[in-house]
């Protein structure tokens, strides 16, 4: 299997206080890596630094071997990251908040309904979003993930909020996208209803000086 | 693979934050009411006779205009911070100052345009004399870019602290003195029937020097909010 | 370039280094400041138009000369800090405002005190007073957001967009209030620069000057040590420089 | 010396309120930098002993744990 995302001796301090040194990993692709650790032990941290948001006190990530600094505009076309804040506007309906999304991402929809359709939200889509639930919020931005052809994604704790038909739902596209030789990098409270080898664990937490 | 060239993602960008920005008029025309009563004080304050007010009318609307920008400029990024659009905005394979610049411009377009078309009213309620109605609108249509670019400059330093109102005005108003000194020095020289093209000539100057500089610092300081 | 040093080991040096300045640097202000003072003050000829209360110039131009010249020293260090991501750029912010601050309120006094004889006011709007001001909001705005911010990193960022701004705007600002003084006071004159000054008043005011220059790198030398004990306070080093016997291994 | 006396030296010719008034809110300006850099050093040297007690809390509280899970294992 090809390495699709590659950590080399990465470390971060945030406020003075060391959350992780020199930690490496790989990630081939149709593989999941499952980040876990205690609350404030560097989770989200970590994510944001494979995103691209944040930059390692010291050490690399590199996607398809190629540096994240390098070629920031390459990197951004083939991840996707869906962080804690859902990235729905509020004032904008379902439909409008999928419309303008799927243009950030680079895609046409062909058909935006079937998509509704598919994160369960058809017969919601003209309601402004701040007027449906945080779960209903969640599909709106998880709908990102049932057209991106992005090679890895890095979702922060992405069944918050959902329900147990969500989350199944998500499991499905999950696997799906591991077929087609995609990676996935999260972190999640759940456990993973993940069978077999693909999933990888890897456990942070807080390191004391 | 995202294949959205610039252009594609600037224009859903700025479509966008103009549809959200419509679904909240209050926004729109509370700093423009803002400047309205502002302007109708001050003839309650210093008394309503032609030859004070025609003296102070420029300065007191560039003043209300400069005030009242600092009251829309949190809209800027404040709600793209907290839904995390924002963070999203970093991550578009597209360069940051470039994507700034678009969220600028509908920010003035909303803001500074409104103003430029507001000003014939409130000259007329200073009694500025007609004669200088056309040239201060042309500061205004030139001072207001400059004043957009460097609001957002302030609010992405600021957007990460939830509490930034008064630290904004600390760190933008001495910022824009030379606007307000060019501006004002142009409508003045038009009062004594000097010619002002050498004010405006600087004026312009000053906006494209800030709207190419001021994109970068955006950009930088939204990097830094989003950490 | 700086990669062959290993990072916890540059705070460590840096401040050794600046320690080994500091006393030299304290000397140099102390001696140069009291010389150029005392001679300016009891030994240089009056002048022949404002009498004694020239005499202010001697502590009025020096302070205003660095408050501008700490500006630019900030405004650099903010530059290496963002280029370059050095730490102690970002910390020698915080170390240059507070100096450039106080010199910029010095100037600002000062030349507020000399008005009141000169111009029979306390307060004109004459246009290096008003640059002045308008330097001490400047000053006053990156400090207020360094210390906005929890992580102190963040911060030291974001005042440093803030001070690479204000440097660009400094000599617009300045431009433009000469320029709006000119307009609308043309019968009050600046007096505070001659155009030329005898070699007896000359000479006072070039020392008084190097002493300022050695005083601002003290102050700046002592905050930016203090800074660097700060943000590296829970390494060993730090804390046996603050007299306490670090543990090892429990 | 440009003052026959070090009254006329004190009186400026008139002018020496203004002149000692200057030099000397400047040079307690320039003091209170100073003597604030010092009583920063003063403060850290405090946290650094907060510090270092709460570590000494921490790794006792540790050590008491282990020694009780110890204890049970030994029951």
């Amino acid at each position: 299997m090809s390495v699709v995302l590659e950590a080399q001796q990465l470390t971060s301090v945030r406020a003075g206080r060391t959350l992780f040194s020199d930690l490496s990993w790989q990630l081939a692709a149709g593989e999941i890596l499952h980040i876990e650790g205690p609350n404030g032990a560097g989770k989200s941290t970590l994510l944001r630094i494979v995103a691209g948001l944040l930059q390692p006190l010291e050490g690399e990530v590199l996607l398809f071997g190629q540096p994240q600094r390098e070629d920031p505009e390459l990197w951004q076309r083939q991840t996707l990251f869906i962080g804690h804040k859902p990235a729905v506007k509020a004032e904008l309906t379902a439909l409008e908040n999928l419309h303008f999304q799927s243009r950030l991402d680079g895609v046409q929809l062909d058909d935006p309904w079937q998509l509704l359709e598919t994160v369960g939200l058809l017969g919601l889509e003209d309601i402004p979003a701040q007027q449906l639930s945080a779960g209903q919020q969640r599909r709106i931005a998880l709908a990102r993930l049932f057209y991106s052809q992005a090679k890895l994604w890095i979702l922060d704790e992405p069944f918050t909020a959902l329900d147990t038909r969500g989350i199944d739902l998500l499991h499905q596209r999950f696997a799906q996208h591991l077929e087609h030789g995609g990676a996935l990098l999260l972190t999640s409270h759940q456990p993973l209803t993940w069978s077999g080898e693909r999933l990888q664990r890897l456990r942070i937490e807080a390191a004391d000086e | 693979m995202n294949n959205a060239s610039t252009w594609q993602l600037l224009s859903a960008i700025m479509r966008r934050d103009l549809a959200v920005a419509l679904r909240r008029r209050s926004d729109i025309i509370n700093p423009l009411l803002f400047v309205v009563i502002v302007v109708t004080l001050f003839p309650l304050a210093v008394g309503p006779g032609p030859d004070i007010l025609g003296r102070i009318a420029t300065g007191v609307i560039w003043v209300a205009a400069l005030l009242s920008a600092l009251l829309g400029s949190e809209r800027l990024f404040r709600d793209d911070f907290l839904d995390g659009n924002l963070e999203q905005l970093v991550l578009l394979p597209a360069p940051l100052p470039v994507l700034a610049l678009g969220k600028i411009s509908v920010h003035w377009l909303l803001s500074g345009l409104p103003l430029v078309i507001l000003a014939p009213l409130c000259a007329l309620l200073l009694k500025l004399p007609i004669d200088a109605w056309g040239i201060l609108m042309l500061t205004l249509l030139i001072g207001t870019p400059m004043l957009s670019a460097m609001t957002a400059v302030g609010a992405a330093l600021t957007v990460s602290l939830g509490r930034g109102g008064a630290l904004l005005s600390l760190l933008l108003l001495p910022l824009f003195i030379p606007l307000l000194i060019f501006a004002a020095a142009a409508v003045e020289s038009t009062l004594v029937g000097t010619s002002a093209y050498g004010h405006v000539l600087l004026l312009a100057g000053l906006m494209l020097l800030t709207l190419t500089l001021a994109p970068l610092a955006v950009a930088a300081a939204i990097r830094v909010s989003v950490n | 370039m700086w990669k062959w040093l290993h990072p916890y080991a540059k705070g460590e040096a840096t401040y050794r280094l600046l320690g080994a300045w500091l006393p030299w640097l304290s000397a140099l202000a102390a001696l140069f400041v009291a010389v150029g003072l005392g001679w300016g003050l009891f030994y240089a000829p009056p002048d022949y138009q404002q009498g004694d209360s020239y005499r202010i110039i001697f502590i009025h131009v020096p302070a205003a000369m660095f408050s501008m010249g700490a500006y630019t020293g900030m405004a650099i260090a903010a530059l290496i800090a963002l280029v370059w991501q050095i730490r102690t750029a970002e910390w020698a912010i915080a170390a240059i405002a507070p100096v450039g601050a106080v010199l910029t309120f010095v100037a600002l006094f000062t030349g507020a005190v000399w008005g009141k004889p000169m111009w029979g006011t306390w307060w004109e709007w004459d246009a290096r007073l008003t640059s002045e001001l308008i330097l001490l909001f400047l000053y006053i705005g990156v400090l207020a957001l360094y210390y906005a911010f929890n992580d102190a990193r963040t911060g030291a960022k974001a005042a440093a967009i803030l001070a690479l701004v204000g440097v660009v705007n400094v000599p617009i600002i300045h431009f433009s209030v000469y320029w709006w003084n000119s307009l609308h006071q043309g019968a009050t004159i600046t007096k505070f620069e001659k155009p030329s000054m005898p070699v007896e008043m000359l000479t006072p005011l070039l020392i008084s000057i190097a002493g300022f220059l050695f005083l601002t790198a003290a102050l700046v030398t002592q905050r930016l040590r203090n800074e660097i004990l700060k943000q590296e306070l829970h390494r060993p080093w730090a804390q046996q420089q603050l007299g306490v016997e670090a543990e090892h291994g429990v | 010396m440009a003052f026959d006396s070090w009254q006329e030296a004190i009186w400026m010719g008139g002018y020496g309120f203004y002149v000692w008034l200057s030099f000397g809110v400047s040079l307690l300006a320039i003091a209170i930098l100073v003597v604030h850099g010092l009583l920063t050093r003063k403060k850290l040297a405090a946290m650094a002993v907060q510090e270092q007690q709460r570590k000494q809390r921490l790794a006792r509280r540790q050590q008491q744990e282990r020694a009780q899970r110890k204890e049970k294992g030994a029951q």
